[in-house]
């Protein structure tokens, strides 16, 4: 056998080799006000207790599953806080909560989807600017390009913002999108978070040339390789690239590189296919941590940890009211099933209705 | 009536590869020599759509400068310029996923798919994404779609060219199918369709776009009511007493053809045009049935699994006790599509059609 | 017999989301608390399969090292290597393209697409490209490929993980198509369609992974020829007088279920697992209804265009004189797959099953 | 209306930057033997001759539409002569032609697709080394990387050719190839034929960035623009990248820039979005002049023009045989519909044949 796929030489517990950065974020100079600061702190530690309380939530047999985000919250935070939210719009994947937390989504509903009463959520997608959870890797990225490509035939300054994963940057939707954005000089900015596993699979097994970012060149566009765990970091570029866009500059491609410190979903077990070692590394960035320890350094927040205690405070209510909402929810009537297929109903939906609610009285 | 066997051999339907194509229907019940053809019929409703509706969008591949393929959008471009009518890289499940985009941003996009064969690679958006983002959403994205394909065979084409996919896309919830048959039908069903708030496909019967009738076609700026069934409604094309022949799109000419032929032995056929694949008209259906007692239903797919099969279902779920015969299926066999020379052995020729409405009278 | 309505009431099939959900099965036909489930006997046919044919390969999204979400291929890379087994970048329609090149090297591929909804985005490579390649080569490329597709409901998963796509699939020529409803049935017929020389489309019952049986499954280096019917027979699960339930994959025990109850007042039901749904066992559904007079076929799939209606029309086309009430079909609605806890009330109940059992006999 | 699609800016009859280089290949210092070169001439003029054959065979009606490839003959006769015949594989789009011609394919045979006989050919693809035509545009890639794959894992020396088109570049397939060809480091060369059009469509409008050489990049992988006229620096390149292919160096892409001097296929109309001007500027980049050009000042040929003379002669014989070939070539026995579809037919395929039969017998 002359050169095997790459599997065979791979070495089951060396999967990654970037260091996780531990140092704190640069404040140094920003031009970022102390209110985003601690807005992008207190969103990030919200959506850690989201995190931890919906996998709880899946523990305790509420929800069927989650897919936790814990490591990706800078990621997520510090490129939904750059949007407009009067005019761009966020297009997530199924793990983008951090983002909905951000964009100041209802909880309740977001969780709807974990909570299976929903599959897209039972938020307001139009008003909450972030269109329904989308299950499929590298769906939705194309809607972002069409949702971009529509703002400008509008002529209104909207731009789209496309989350997807290190896994999907391999799926076809997602060239054909970057290329279509391209030609089109459409205003939309590609997010990317590589957190380094799409599933079991590592990079190595999956990102052909190992970056996604360097991907960008090849349709004409920047590209932007960033510590995805430095929400500054990760807020200042995305703000960047939204301005390029929104000025008629056309799309750029951001890669944002964090890693997953969960399970892929809770249904998962990382000892089948990665380190414990690597794991505990890069707990040791945590996002969270990174930004306080400068903040506290530069005197953004007080030097008497009150700050982070009243942030944990609200977070924890957030969390408790989210649990408490998600644990009464109702789960939609049987009826929705018929009611949001077509915006008219036809004569043979109609007939399934009236036979399904006949077995329903019966039964 | 084994005679009739014999009437029309060796004249299937019409090779339509050149637009002189209808010169050779002189024989054929609705063949004329004047009046628009159904490309024309179809270009004037996309200019009625343009023009009655700010929103509307045209895209797809080679629909702007070149006018598509079949020119069925020629000259829009110069008419409504190249905002609204545009093309797009090659790039289907792309195209695809830019209307769901563009659905949300409240445009009414119309697609053209090259080829039937080239939907394939858009099923995943067109299935997980177009069919179900207004379900996902709970009606906050309605999807405003009219995917328009040249469809099933007759034409000599090249592999890939002559697919019948209604079956795939009836089976869909969330979508609507229509086949139109001549240039009448459709300039109002494209008028239809795109005027609906869900998403529709639009299977053009290539094998008749240079089929003619003398009809006058309303200009773009048209404000007359629209003279159509309600969707979903399907068409005496031919009142007949002695047994039904059901089918669409092409095959409407090529059943007309066989109820002239059957006519001369005194058999009188109806001939049924269902228009409509999805909603599917069943109580058309079963009042043509409940008037002849026996039921044909001819399609260019192959058979299993087939459209045929619901039609079928449909009318033995309706009439078991007026159903006389079985229903009949006449369609193309289950094996790929062939090419050339055997496209019509494949295809539902006159004899075989002529043999299935024996066999059901003799029943 | 309408108290049978009541009898089962609340009862639906059971919810196997966890690998415990065998247990809440105990009063279930073919229920065992020992021997292997569904899964170990897949991944044992896997195992043998690798074993008895150094040309097999299996390989897909984490179906290596992590040995796939269901671990159905758990421990075949360590066994048979990480050339034989490996993973592959997420990308379904370049698995299913790459499988095609792999089966004109001669090799004979086993991929495996991680969830049915997942399918769509390879729609293309399995129609234009795997299913016709031999025709179009003329028999030069013959393509012997499994693909393995963990299919229908019933498991409270998220969008798009409990799709029915036997409907598509059999509608394409090419195609073989199966899906297994027990231990011992999946063992046998994955065996049979790796050896089969044509593709094989493998629809897995995720909802009855973790059913079990008392069965003892061969050793992988077993030479013992297989106990199989040729391909393209059904199996009566259960023999009786009064009506058949046709139905496959997980729906069998839920028929098994609904005889069982129905027994109670006396109703006697066959019921005839067709397991291949291509080619379609018309022999066996016709010798059934010789024998009951009476037929209800049972899917999780939509209504409209599904395989239910491809059976009820053989059905009237060979046992017209001989079908005492028109064949009914159970079925999913034809609405887009709902979330948790409307899941059961969309896939057909025992109520609704027999609901229908009811209205055939009172026809 | 803020940035319009880029269709709005474009002028009609400027559609291409890169002036065609006119200039003779460079022969100083090349290690390629004058046997070769003469091969290399040879074949772009039989290929040339083939090719207006074809469209002449399509004017008289033989053929229903033929996709001509004038203009082409460097890019591929250079790529294909760089081939093992022994143990190399390529696979074609539909315009492959001097490809096939290259490798020896009986040209009756592949004309027979042309024809409309079989959509594949009527040649031996296994012995010829050319996988059957293919319409998909983007479809067979992926295809080239599992036959590559096939041989990485066969351990046998063999090498894909994959073959497509600028067009092609925008479709999810190729990127899907691509990425897991630079992943597997599979021995596959992609060999890009960017002739400037994809039907209508200019590079403008569909190669975001310009360039599809660059994508190479985003994969690690080797990228070459080549100038797809010089039929000596498109056969030195592809047989580098084959010969680091083949040693194990994994995949490169080769963009071999040219121009489809003749319309997209004969039913094409190129005055409708492309000006003559620029043909005719092309049309003087002739490939074969600029080799014979550089083979008479080299002394490759004699100074007499007998070679040009010799060779033309027996590239009419070629043309002529072809023609005589074609034009008596038998269409396939309908029963062939029937016999390539599975290794062993099914029941209901057998059943289907035999009506088929009936029926032709009757008919
Ligand atoms: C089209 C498609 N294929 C497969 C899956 C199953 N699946 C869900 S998530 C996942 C991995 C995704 O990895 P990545 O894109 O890196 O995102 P992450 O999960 O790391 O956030 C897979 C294979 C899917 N949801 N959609
Ligand atoms: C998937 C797919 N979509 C659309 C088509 C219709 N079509 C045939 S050729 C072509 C243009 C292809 O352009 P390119 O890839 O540049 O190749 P070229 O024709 O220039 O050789 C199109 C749109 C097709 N054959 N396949
Ligand atoms: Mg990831
Ligand atoms: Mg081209």
């Amino acid at each position: 056998m002359s050169s095997p796929p790459r599997d065979q030489d791979r070495n089951a517990s060396s999967t990654t080799d970037a260091t996780p950065p531990t140092h704190p974020v640069d404040l140094t100079g920003t031009d970022v006000s102390p209110e985003v600061l601690r807005a992008l702190y207190r969103d990030m530690v919200y959506a850690r207790h989201l995190d931890d309380e919906a996998v709880a939530l899946q523990r305790q047999g509420v929800f069927p599953a989650y897919v936790p985000l814990r490591g990706q919250e800078a990621a997520q935070v510090g490129s939904a806080a750059a949007m407009d939210r009067t005019s761009d719009f966020a297009f997530p994947t199924y793990r983008e909560m951090a983002v909905a937390v951000t964009l100041g989504v209802d909880m309740v509903g977001y969780m709807a989807s974990h909570r299976a009463l929903w599959h897209g959520g039972l938020y307001d997608p139009s008003r909450s600017r972030l269109a329904p959870i989308n299950a499929v890797v590298g769906g939705p990225v194309p809607h972002a390009v069409g949702w971009a490509l529509g703002a400008q035939l509008d002529g209104t300054p909207g731009c789209a913002l496309a989350y997807f994963g290190d896994g999907a940057s391999s799926e076809g939707d997602v060239h054909e999108a970057m290329n279509m954005a391209a030609v089109f000089q459409a205003p939309v900015v590609f997010l990317c978070q590589n957190n380094q596993w799409a599933l079991s699979v590592p990079n190595r097994d999956q990102v052909a040339g190992g970056s996604i970012a360097a991907r960008a060149a090849g349709y004409g566009m920047p590209g932007h390789e960033v510590d995805g765990n430095d929400v500054l970091a990760v807020y200042t570029t995305t703000r960047a690239a939204l301005a390029r866009a929104r000025s008629g500059g056309g799309p750029s491609l951001i890669e944002a590189r964090t890693y997953r410190l969960g399970p892929h979903s809770t249904s998962d077990d990382t000892r089948r296919y990665r380190s414990e070692d690597t794991e505990r590394q890069w707990a040791r960035a945590d996002p969270i941590e990174r930004l306080y320890t400068a903040m506290l350094a530069a005197g953004t927040v007080p030097g008497d940890d009150s700050f982070a205690a009243e942030v944990r405070e609200q977070a924890q209510e957030a969390a408790a009211s989210m649990r408490a909402g998600v644990r009464v929810a109702p789960p939609p009537s049987g009826e929705e099933m018929f009611t949001h297929v077509f915006s008219e109903p036809t004569d043979e939906l109609l007939r399934q209705q009236r036979a399904w609610r006949e077995e329903v009285e019966l039964g | 009536m084994s005679q009739l066997l014999h009437a029309d051999s060796g004249q299937g339907p019409g090779t339509a590869v050149s637009a002189s194509a209808s010169a050779s229907a002189s024989r054929r019940p609705e063949a004329h020599h004047e009046g628009p053809d159904l490309r024309q019929a179809l270009n004037a409703a996309l200019d009625r759509a343009l023009t009655e509706d700010p929103r509307t969008l045209v895209l797809g591949e080679d629909v702007g400068r070149l006018g598509g393929v079949f020119r069925v959008t020629a000259g829009l471009q110069e008419r409504h310029g190249h905002h609204r009518v545009f093309d797009t890289p090659l790039a289907e499940s792309g195209i695809m996923g830019l209307c769901v985009g563009l659905a949300m941003q409240g445009w009414r996009p119309i697609p053209e798919l090259q080829f039937d064969g080239f939907a394939y690679p858009a099923v995943d958006q067109i299935v997980n994404q177009l069919a179900r983002m207004r379900y996902r959403s709970r009606g906050a994205f309605p999807m405003p779609v009219t995917l328009r394909l040249p469809s099933f065979g007759g034409i000599q084409a090249p592999e890939h060219h002559g697919e019948s996919l209604e079956s795939l896309f009836a089976h869909v919830p969330g979508l609507n199918v229509v086949a139109p048959s001549t240039p009448a039908e459709a300039y109002t069903l494209l008028l239809q369709s795109v005027r609906c708030d869900d998403p529709v496909i639009f299977l053009e019967p290539k094998a008749r776009y240079w089929d003619r009738e003398q009809i006058q076609l309303p200009p773009p700026d048209s404000t007359q009511e629209l003279d159509a069934a309600p969707l979903g409604t399907s068409r005496v094309a031919r009142p007949g007493r002695h047994a039904t022949l059901v089918c669409w799109g092409s095959m409407v000419r090529t059943c007309l053809e066989v109820a002239e032929l059957a006519a001369e032995d005194g058999v009188d056929l109806e001939v049924l045009d269902l228009r409509w694949l999805k909603p599917l008209d069943t109580a058309g259906l079963a009042a043509s049935v409940a008037r002849t007692g026996r039921a044909v239903v001819v399609h260019e797919a192959p058979l299993t699994a087939g459209l045929g099969a619901e039609v079928s279902a449909r009318l033995m779920e309706r009439c078991f006790g007026e159903l006389r015969a079985p229903v009949q299926r006449v369609s193309g066999f289950d094996v790929p599509y062939p090419a050339g020379p055997l496209e019509h052995q494949y295809l539902p020729t006159l004899d075989r059609i002529l043999l299935a409405v024996q066999h059901t009278l003799e029943f």
